[in-house]
């Protein structure tokens, strides 16, 4: 991409924030994605070759146990992206670089695959587990929940012609969201009492999965975070090119 | 391939439609990002040609 | 106070429109804006009422002392005439709407629904809004849009008025008002192509 | 302050909308629940409260979309920005006045409407309270949807899509409420739950929406 | 005729609106059911096709005051009534594209919302059935609500409380084909009377709502 | 086919407004209608459209004659300027949309959004709706509202254009427009308190 970069130079940060800067940033992501995209491949063929093929079945759980190595990472992915929004939606509020706002959207659709990952993948461990595809369950309403502020996001950030304002006002929704997302766990937990799981990949002994089940799931962790990060460079760079190109179509046409 | 037992259907369906839904989303996002290079380079050039 | 505009840069759509702008308006005086279609005039008003940020620059003397009056009129349809002043009023902390209905021909209307207006009556009433803001800077874009030969007298008149009492007036607008105003063309101002002013698309070109 | 709550009340009452309308909705909600589900009374009983609680919160919903967008349109929110008056300030009086046009009467007239569905004796009571206390926070968040969507012709649908996973919270713990009153237990925590969202709710959400709004005005 | 059809749905694609919401509210309002009614599955169960008819219902009514309420506003209508289109073709390709924005995805997504409540197995079949033939009344239906209330700024509510009552019939024989199939009970009454509704409703309703539609441009 | 208005008498919110109008327009003339706000021209022209029916008189020659041009514009402001036009084209059983693009000189804002429009290019683009209707008989109310100077130009070049091919045109204005036609001052026709025309309210008079 040929930038006019020869203009004089309003004052442009260095260090880490000048990352915002749209060109430096496709320059950077340019350099580090395809090593992403090769590293996130590797770790999930290994992880879910090893724990599909290579690990025992559970004593109680049977062969489903095979489901975790999907199930737990797109939802540990699913609640960070958001997480990931939330963070980027701060940096634009409060410092007003491009590239974060875009971050933010392009994370949106990875979230909403990954939250889909978690509750298809749960529907179809809980037919066999407790009889039924779906249970009001506090984890997975909340899950449901979650999805449905990925979706609102998403609709918003879709309705609003110009950018600037659509990346302040999906902003506040995911501030505000966010608050709400919280308190509708608290709300659904006092709601209805579980069935799912706690959370068993805590330091705590008692509820621990055993290793053998454990160390393929850590590296399909490690291969859900990458394909994440792959995923939000990428389509980060997509939205700065979307956008640089809505803006030179709209100075062809002022002129 | 490893004996699923019982379970087969359920693991199987659950890898299937986990691993379709993250090829989707690589596509689709690759798909796009092809596009927006290419509608880019469009506008780019016709910014050169006209000065 | 003189509303001072020093090196004011405005933008829409994430693009600089105007550029580059300088003057004052001191009370008493009115200043006309012209400009081709698309110039960028509405939106130079729209950033002097403080509705949206201006890129650079600028604008001094316009906290809470300017009252806008844009395209649309601000009008509800099932208020009547008078009800629609006297909310207006009422926001702006005044109470009288005599004055205001007379200097614009409303008192025979006082009484009808403002959906039920016909184009000219609405935007007399949309003016006679400003009438009671008691605030000393008007801002007008095309106040005139619609008005008949009498009552762009009606109007020139409440300028004139308005003027005479120590206020001022900001006015864009395509035909002649018929009033004693500095004119100010935005056209030298238009900004180009190649200006970086730190609109919002900028980052990206 | 008073002129603009003033305002909107008349208007509420003059243009073919406000107070009849969200209770003529909420009705025919319930009256539609037993052609959709059965006339089973027993099982109308059993769903009663919750679907009150529903059908209070669709009526909210549906009236949310003339509380900014009229306002928009004629371009009074331009004019009202530059008033003296602070948006935070104008935004919580429009949510109040739309609470008193369509939460009042759903409060007032839930009990008749539980009538329609079986609702038991012991229910009455805290259908009311928990309305009464949970309706503000419906139109307060609504405000918020509102100030979001504004800019998007007729953006009701999605203003809904925003607007109701915001609600869950205080659906939860009124219907809750509701539930338990009608069975004849223990109200007391989701009825401080429901409070104190409430009271959160409409300490905070103003700023939230005038900052919206202030966006959508630019 | 077809640039109409394509228009509209241009229309809903861009302008935020159009497909995914009228699915995402219907979305909404199953997942706000369990919280309103409480999580007990069987008692979902039960309730289930009938909630999930009038999910669908209320989806397509909040979808329809964009109908032709944009298209007043900005002066459309009374530039198409001046057109050499005839209203009534105008309005039935309008409810064609209201049902493919609207209906038609309610219809291929409600098995899924179906699990959600629960939905016992034969009742999926039923539910699509039922929906795929009653949904075109709907949006007929809903036009003829829309021409009625064009006039009135954000006659939204008002529609609703027109509307509702018209759907009745549509609704009652509806969910019933949904429910007697969930129950594995013989559904081809209702099935031909929800047939005989859709049918007589497109055959005559645009007549109504053109007629409604030039009163209200006078 | 001359347009033949006879002893029309127009109403509006159940009174009668104008009443006795005769007069005719002839292919290739236009006719500037005149009179102060409110004096029921908007009320005319709708009624000539078929908007609304005539209290009593004749309107002969309009039947699928007549484009009508209201003071909005009918413009969805999510659509770009090309797809604007190209959907009342098809409407009107037209294809192409070159002309009417170059006779308003939007060529350069084809593919904008017309919700990102300034006021006058908004305008130019309803006008430009006229030229795609391929009809004969144009009816327009207030056309030149917003219009800057050149703009204003253009549609005088365009309605000339429209006379030259034969076709006609009624305005409604309260501007110069600089075209030669006839002059129609409504004012004399207004009904007054007396008049019995058959309006909806008079069985209650
Ligand atoms: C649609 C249904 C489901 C959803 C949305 C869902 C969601 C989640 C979530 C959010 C986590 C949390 C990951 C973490 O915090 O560490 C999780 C973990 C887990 N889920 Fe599910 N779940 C669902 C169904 C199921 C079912 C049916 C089972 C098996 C019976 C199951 C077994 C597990 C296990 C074993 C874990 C790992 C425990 C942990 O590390 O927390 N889930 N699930
Ligand atoms: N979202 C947008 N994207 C790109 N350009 C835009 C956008 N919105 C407005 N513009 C352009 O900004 C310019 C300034 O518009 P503005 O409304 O200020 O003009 P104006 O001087 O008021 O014109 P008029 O006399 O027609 O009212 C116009 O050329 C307009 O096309
Ligand atoms: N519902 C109503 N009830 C009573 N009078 C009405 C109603 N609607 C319109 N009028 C009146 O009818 C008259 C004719 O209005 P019309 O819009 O035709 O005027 P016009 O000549 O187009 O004026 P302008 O130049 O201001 O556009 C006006 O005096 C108006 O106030
Ligand atoms: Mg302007
Ligand atoms: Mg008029």
């Amino acid at each position: 991409m040929s930038v006019t970069d020869d203009k004089p130079a309003i004052k442009r940060p260095s260090g880490f924030w000048s990352y915002a800067n749209p060109v430096k940033f496709l320059g950077f992501s340019e350099r580090i994605l395809p090593a992403l995209w090769v590293l996130s491949a590797a770790c999930l063929a290994l992880g879910l070759v090893w724990g599909f093929f290579f690990t025992p079945d559970d004593f109680r759980q049977g062969s489903t146990v095979k489901i975790i190595y999907l199930h737990v990472p797109s939802a540990l992915m699913a609640i960070n992206a958001w997480f990931m929004m939330l963070v980027a939606s701060l940096i634009w509020i409060v410092r007003r670089h491009h590239v974060s706002a875009l971050a933010a959207r392009a994370a949106a659709p990875v979230g909403v695959v990954m939250t889909l990952i978690a509750l298809v993948t749960g529907a179809i461990w809980g037919q066999p587990m407790w009889g039924t595809w779906w249970a009001w369950d506090p984890r997975l309403t909340s899950f449901l929940i979650l999805f449905l502020f990925y979706l609102g996001y998403i609709a918003l950030w879709e309705a609003i012609e110009d950018p600037d304002t659509a990346a302040d006002l999906t902003a506040v929704l995911c501030l505000v969201g966010t608050v709400f997302a919280v308190l509708s766990r608290y709300a659904v937990n006092f709601w209805n009492q579980g069935l799912h799981q706690g959370a068993s990949l805590s330091l705590d002994k008692e509820e621990n999965v055993a290793d053998v089940f454990y160390f393929p799931l850590l590296v399909c962790i490690a291969g859900f975070v990458l394909l994440f990060f792959a995923l939000v460079l990428y389509r980060t760079g997509t939205e700065i090119r979307l956008r640089r190109t809505r803006a030179l179509l709209a100075r062809q046409g002022r002129q | 391939m490893p004996d699923l037992g019982k379970y087969a259907d359920a693991v199987l369906s659950a890898y299937g439609a986990s691993l379709v839904l993250l090829a989707l989303l690589v596509l689709l996002t690759l798909r796009r990002g092809r596009r927006a290079r290419a509608a880019l380079e469009a506008v780019e050039s016709r910014e050169k040609k006209d000065g | 106070m003189t509303l001072v505009i020093r090196d004011l840069c405005v933008a829409r759509g994430g693009l600089p429109v105007l550029m580059g702008l300088n003057f004052q308006v001191a009370p008493g005086r009115a200043l006309v804006l012209r400009g081709p279609n698309g110039s960028g005039k509405t939106t130079l008003l729209r950033t002097l009422a403080g509705l949206q940020p201006p890129l650079s620059g600028e604008i001094g003397g316009a906290e809470d002392r300017i009252a806008y009056a844009a395209h649309s009129d601000g009008l509800k349809a099932m208020l009547s005439v008078a009800e629609n002043l006297r909310f207006w009023a009422s926001v702006f902390g005044q109470r009288d709407i005599g004055p205001a209905l007379r200097s614009y021909a409303l008192e025979d209307l006082h009484d009808r629904l403002a959906g039920t207006l016909s184009a000219g009556q609405k935007r007399r009433l949309g003016l006679a809004r400003m009438l009671v803001t008691a605030r000393p800077v008007w801002v007008l874009d095309e106040p005139t849009v619609s008005l008949d030969a009498d009552a762009v007298l009606l109007f020139a008149r409440a300028v004139r008025t308005h003027l005479e009492a120590g206020g001022s007036a900001i006015i864009a607008t395509h035909i002649d008002l018929g009033l004693e105003a500095e004119v100010l063309d935005v056209t030298p101002f238009r900004a180009t192509a190649e200006t970086r002013a730190g609109a919002s698309d900028e980052a990206f070109l | 302050m008073t002129a603009l709550l003033y305002r909107d009340l008349m208007l509420a009452l003059r243009a073919g909308g406000g107070f009849g309308l969200g209770l003529a909705f909420f009705l025919i909600v319930t009256v539609l629940v037993p052609f959709g589900v059965g006339p089973q009374s027993e099982l109308l009983a059993r769903i009663a409260p919750g679907i009150l609680w529903l059908g209070a919160l669709l009526a909210c919903l549906l009236s949310l979309d003339r509380l900014l967008a009229l306002d928009w349109e004629d371009g009074t929110l331009d004019l009202l920005a530059t008033s003296p008056l602070p948006l935070e300030a104008a935004l919580s009086i429009k949510a109040l006045a739309h609470w008193i046009t369509t939460g009042l009467p759903l409060v007032v007239a839930a009990p008749l409407f539980g009538v329609l569905l079986n609702l038991p004796g012991p229910g009455y009571l805290w259908l009311v309270v928990s309305l009464a206390l949970g309706t503000p926070a419906l139109s307060v968040i609504g405000t918020f949807g509102a100030a979001l969507t504004v800019g998007i012709k007729r953006g009701g649908l999605l203003m809904s899509l925003l607007v109701l996973p915001l609600y869950v919270p205080t659906l939860i713990f009124g219907a809750e409420v509701a539930r338990r009153g009608a069975a004849g237990l223990e109200t007391t925590t989701p009825l401080l739950m429901l409070a104190g969202i409430t009271a959160g709710v409409i300490a905070v959400m103003p700023f939230a929406s005038a900052a919206a709004l202030r966006i959508n005005l630019r």
